[in-house]
């Protein structure tokens, strides 16, 4: 008796829907409705084929190092498709799939890519964040936001992404505990693809899943197949009802993998096999929904060609976007805009400095 | 108009803008029940509930992430750290999210966000406690800094401050938080962020300086007229972040003759802008080396030494008369 | 199948030795030797007259503000007696039955609270970090410690103490990520005494216990009676071995009370009922212990009356101690030393500067 | 003797002293298996082993602190952030705790461990990934600022860093990792922290510069020696802190003319102090205001337009020339 078991408040729970060869549990298939399965279908593959081509932009110098997102398109994607369009995100610094569902256009992500402050622009209505390169940075905001969502009594959620490794971070820690302590409506999508740069899942946390991390808050966790979308849908979805009736915020474990480089200055060579590689890429999340879809005979396999043509010109015009908008944007003194809604006197005193410098240099 | 302490006015800087203004929200750890551990936010709680008087956890990283956010979905948080010496547990999020939102989306998003925090020395108090560390916050782009030096400007300048439609680091004296009482109108008033007061005219020296240091910098002024003759001009400068530059100037061209006071660390010190922003705008007006009277290189020290670290009226005199010798 | 629970690596316990009464579970007695809980219960005995005197001596203004231990001692005793006298402690800043256990004079403690920055000092041999008043501040020092040991093939182990609050905080969660990553010796003793500062512990954090944190790193964790000595030795003694089998560290909460103001500068009325800390007082450590001891017949009440009085010689020859020591030190100048090994030309300078004007003033 | 670039230089410090020193540990984020995100740790796991090679979790403020423990019970931790710009998360322990240590416990426990870090632009990063607050680091008591210039003198200051027995930040300026080789003598060499170098000589005025800067700053006296006929002293300063005020002084005297090159935000940068120093030595041997050519007061731009942003040299020869002219 004086030696006792603890209950805790929740149990972590693992769901996956789909198996490897696409086919769903009858019980558990959430039975999405056929436009969002196609939309969800697309923007998976549009990120996928995005990330190659800015893959090969990058090489060229037409656009700098980024993070690819490919592999992880279903945790993406089956999470955003899970709310609503006027709920909130905060991403981290690799959610491409999450950016296009939003409606980011692909010129910004580009222009972004490409060195410019402007690609950091969200579009007026979108009530996304915008990437944050420090890792785990923004978890705190997702939770302010949230919490400016229940004051305002706005019927709004706020969904929010990050790696494994940023896990470890203590902003982390700190986010889930003001998320759990304040009730705030946030779902916390940790997206698991078992690499921080060259650290491998095992080493960055000795706990067996990043689910039980939800336990130290007293917050519901649960772990699912992040690639498999349907599962992540579900379980997203689950989260979002408690989070509009005001049962507060869940942190879901997305187990996934970065097919990819870290970014455009990694060598993933150093540091994993290629054997891991190719067992995750079995589990590839796009041909595995795709043939869901076509066993639900909702996608043919000419549909989806047809498909990958029309991504194909559409990625291809981005650049051209990108190019023009890049000759009209304006000269370097914009580095002064932005910084205070009105300029301070020094600030100006810099920017005239900078002006008059540009002028002797050109003239 | 009342007689209150700096801890009164700023109260009543809180009180009065968060009746007026609904999106202001007040957050921090024991800023609630406890009314914060020095009772600036006292009776909040009570006049508007615990969904805006917020005691929160303890970490003060989450406590400013979550005010950026705050600020960026509408309402307008006014966060407290207990003491400046802890907000290095958040110094990523003022730099790199507070700082930069507003940049970083072209303007979409602002963080109109007060972060309130008492600063420097002479409360005797633990480590940490009594550091005056303004100079990081000032070197951030994307911050404001201000710091004000009595109940009256501290009001108006906070009220500017949560009006701002971008992050402000609020300094508060701890040691005149209690230390004097002045007349506080009823009525609304505000002091523009970047605006520095002439606290004392004079002819033949500038004395630059600002938070709790103002009153020993007034004293010493006096003592200079009494024993020296010399007329010291003591500008108060409110703000750190934007220096007003303009009433530098002007000064320190009248008098040629400058000291600096303050309790920060010497090096890379505020006072260290403030002669190169001089050495800029003024360099041959200056008749002498600019006197940088100021905290030492050291950790500060605790209690029972704090007050040779920090400048006393007899340094500042010294100083000053440095500077007219030279 | 598709939707199952997750098997944790940990569950967590709860143990408790003594009753309310001071009788202790049979089985469970970890039979300390008497000339051992004779050291603990002095310890414990002093540390509350200390904190009494202490609290005199503030309010005469002799010393400045400090953290009273008082309602804690049990926690702080049971844990520190339980390990070497060489194994490392990391103090949080209310941690004064363990400095005292450890050796800490007490006029050293009184320097400190004096406002002189050698009462920071540590005695050569005593294997201690100085207060930190950053809550939570070096947690992580005692892994890097830990590591250290391990690296050395030290038999030696680190035990740190934070508080309740403490726990919130980011680097609480990256040290112990740290510690279980890195296997190294460590035991964390989070003493919850309800409070941190006005912040009663159900609005800390919304976990049920404390020690479940642990699971967030995969780490044995355990929740103890934390005024009773007895329980908190115990679960320590087993962390110790564990740790010195090279199995790692052990989270372990202990629930006790602060008995006491926050600081001197803190007024409880303010935010908690007497009635709470009147239940509180029935828990009381030191007589629970004395009524086990007397039990036991290790210690009779005569032998109580006699300690109080050699405790009380010993405090206030403390202050007499301290005052003579206050005398001897060096000028202010002193703050130039211990910067750095050696004094760069700069700080030289400043020194001069500094004392050029003490002579100055002075004559 | 070899030709090696900046990141390998650094490497072969890390080896010869973890070679000679057995307590001395690498650790930090992807400074193992991988090597580091820029290779200087390239080749050390394999040698060392995981137990001198640490590649930690991801968590600034825990890799500071475990170094901070690990300095404290007699190992040499030098730790690696992967870029300055992350300093920020573990800001804390660097000011309270790596900072103090020896002061908290007068001298009781030292605290000799490196922190290394890329700074600075140049390299088409992303946000976050270039600055240069090297102002932070410098104004905080107990902290060393060291920051070379180029593959010789990296090696020789990072072996008296890993020796010195107090905590040193260690920048290291990414835009010259690979930008070129110089010979470096197998052989150890070090540079006392705190001495600066002539890196060239001249009458007409100072250039006080540091780490890739320096390079530009060298160009530009070429070209103002070639089109003006100025020949400018170009001052190297190594260490940010402690400055060396005898190497700046004597030259300054010399010269009477000021120019001051960083990367660091304008304002309340190094440049500042810089002055204050110079101000308060050699006054009267000042003929001029002192110019500055630094990064302006903005969150640093993303790498198209960084280098209007970074001092160029055309610049750098501006300053100059406006330093002749006043
Ligand atoms: C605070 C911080 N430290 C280090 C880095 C460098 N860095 C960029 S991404 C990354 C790994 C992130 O891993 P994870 O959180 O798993 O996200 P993933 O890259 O796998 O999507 C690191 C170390 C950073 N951006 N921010
Ligand atoms: C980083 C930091 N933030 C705030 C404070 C002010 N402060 C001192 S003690 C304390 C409460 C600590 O609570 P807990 O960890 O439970 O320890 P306890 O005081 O109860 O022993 C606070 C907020 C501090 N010292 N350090
Ligand atoms: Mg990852
Ligand atoms: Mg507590």
């Amino acid at each position: 008796m004086p030696r006792k078991k603890i209950k805790l408040e929740h149990s972590i729970e693992y769901l996956s829907i789909l198996d490897e060869k696409g086919k769903p549990d009858k019980d558990l298939d959430p039975k999405i409705d056929k436009d969002t399965l196609l939309r969800m279908h697309r923007t998976m593959l549009l990120s996928r084929r995005f990330d190659e081509y800015q893959l090969r932009w990058q090489k060229q110098g037409r656009i700098g190092t980024f993070a690819p997102a490919k592999g992880q398109e279903a945790s993406q994607v089956g999470s955003i498709a899970a709310v609503e369009d006027d709920d909130w995100m905060v991403p981290s610094f690799r959610e491409t799939s999450v950016a296009l569902w939003r409606g980011t256009p692909m010129s910004g992500l580009l222009l972004f890519n490409a060195g410019y402050n402007e690609g950091g622009e969200i579009p007026e209505g979108q009530n996304d964040l915008p990437i944050s390169i420090p890792v785990a940075s923004q978890i705190t905001e997702a939770v302010g936001i949230a919490y400016a969502m229940k004051m305002q009594k706005k019927d709004r959620l706020v969904v929010s992404y990050f790696g494994d490794g940023a896990t470890s971070e203590g902003d982390f820690h700190e986010a889930l505990n003001f998320a759990q302590v304040f009730n705030t409506p946030n779902i916390f999508i940790c997206q698991n693809n078992q690499w921080a740069i060259s650290v491998p899942r095992e080493q960055q946390t000795e706990s067996r899943t990043l689910a039980q991390k939800a336990l130290s808050y007293g917050m519901p966790g649960i772990q699912v197949d992040g690639n498999d979308p349907l599962a992540v849908y579900t379980a997203t979805r689950e989260a979002a009802e408690r989070a509009r009736k005001g049962d507060g915020p869940t942190l879901i474990e997305c187990v996934t993998y970065r097919l990819s480089v870290h970014t455009t200055a990694d060598d993933p060579g150093k540091y994993r096999d290629e054997e891991e590689e190719e067992k995750w890429e079995e589990w590839d999340p796009i041909p595995r929904f795709q043939q869901y879809l076509k066993d639900r005979r909702i996608l043919r396999k000419k549909d989806i060609d047809s498909l990958e043509e029309e991504i194909d010109d559409e990625v291809k015009s981005a650049w051209d976007e990108v190019e023009e908008q890049i000759e009209s944007l304006g000269d370097p003194l914009v580095m002064f805009d932005h910084l205070f809604e009105e300029r301070p006197a020094y600030l100006e005193e810099q920017r005239q400095t900078m002006k008059q410098y540009r002028e002797d240099k050109n003239g | 108009m009342a007689e209150l302490t700096m801890v009164q006015a700023i109260n009543l800087a809180l009180e009065q803008e968060m009746e007026k203004d609904d999106s202001v929200h007040v957050l921090g750890q024991d800023v609630g029940v406890d009314g914060g551990v020095f009772r600036v936010t006292d009776g909040l709680l009570k006049k508007f509930g615990e969904d805006r008087v917020m005691d929160t956890p303890l970490a003060e990283s989450a406590i400013v992430g979550m005010s950026v956010g705050m600020a960026i979905a509408g309402l307008k948080p006014v966060c407290e750290l207990q003491f400046s010496g802890f907000s290095y547990f958040a110094f990523h999020q003022l730099e790199g999210q507070a700082a930069r939102m507003r940049w970083r989306t072209r303007g979409r998003y602002n963080v109109p966000m007060v972060c309130r925090m008492p600063y420097g020395g002479g409360v005797r108090a633990l480590e940490h406690h009594s550091e005056s560390r303004e100079a990081y916050y000032a070197h951030t782009p994307g911050l404001k800094m201000v710091i004000p030096s009595g109940p009256r400007n501290a009001r108006a300048l906070l009220v500017s401050a949560m009006r701002d439609p971008d992050p402000v680091i609020f300094f508060e004296g701890k040691a005149i938080y209690r230390a004097f009482k002045e007349e506080v109108p009823d009525e609304e008033e505000t002091i523009p962020l970047g605006e520095s007061q002439i606290a004392r005219e004079g002819d033949d020296l500038t004395i630059i300086t600002y938070g709790a240091m103002t009153h020993r910098t007034l004293e010493a002024a006096e003592k200079l007229a009494e024993e020296d003759g010399i007329e010291a001009e003591v500008i108060d400068l409110l703000s750190i972040s934007p220096l007003d530059d303009e009433k530098l100037s002007e000064s320190v061209r009248k008098t040629g003759r400058v000291v600096i006071v303050h309790e920060a660390h010497r090096s890379f010190g505020p006072g260290a802008e403030i002669i190169a922003r001089i050495n800029e705008k003024s360099f041959y007006y200056l008749e002498a080396p600019i006197q940088r009277v100021t905290g030492y290189d050291v950790i500060t020290p605790y209690f029972a030494r704090e007050q040779d670290y920090i400048p006393d009226v007899a340094r500042i005199v010294t100083g000053a008369r440095q500077a007219m010798a030279d």
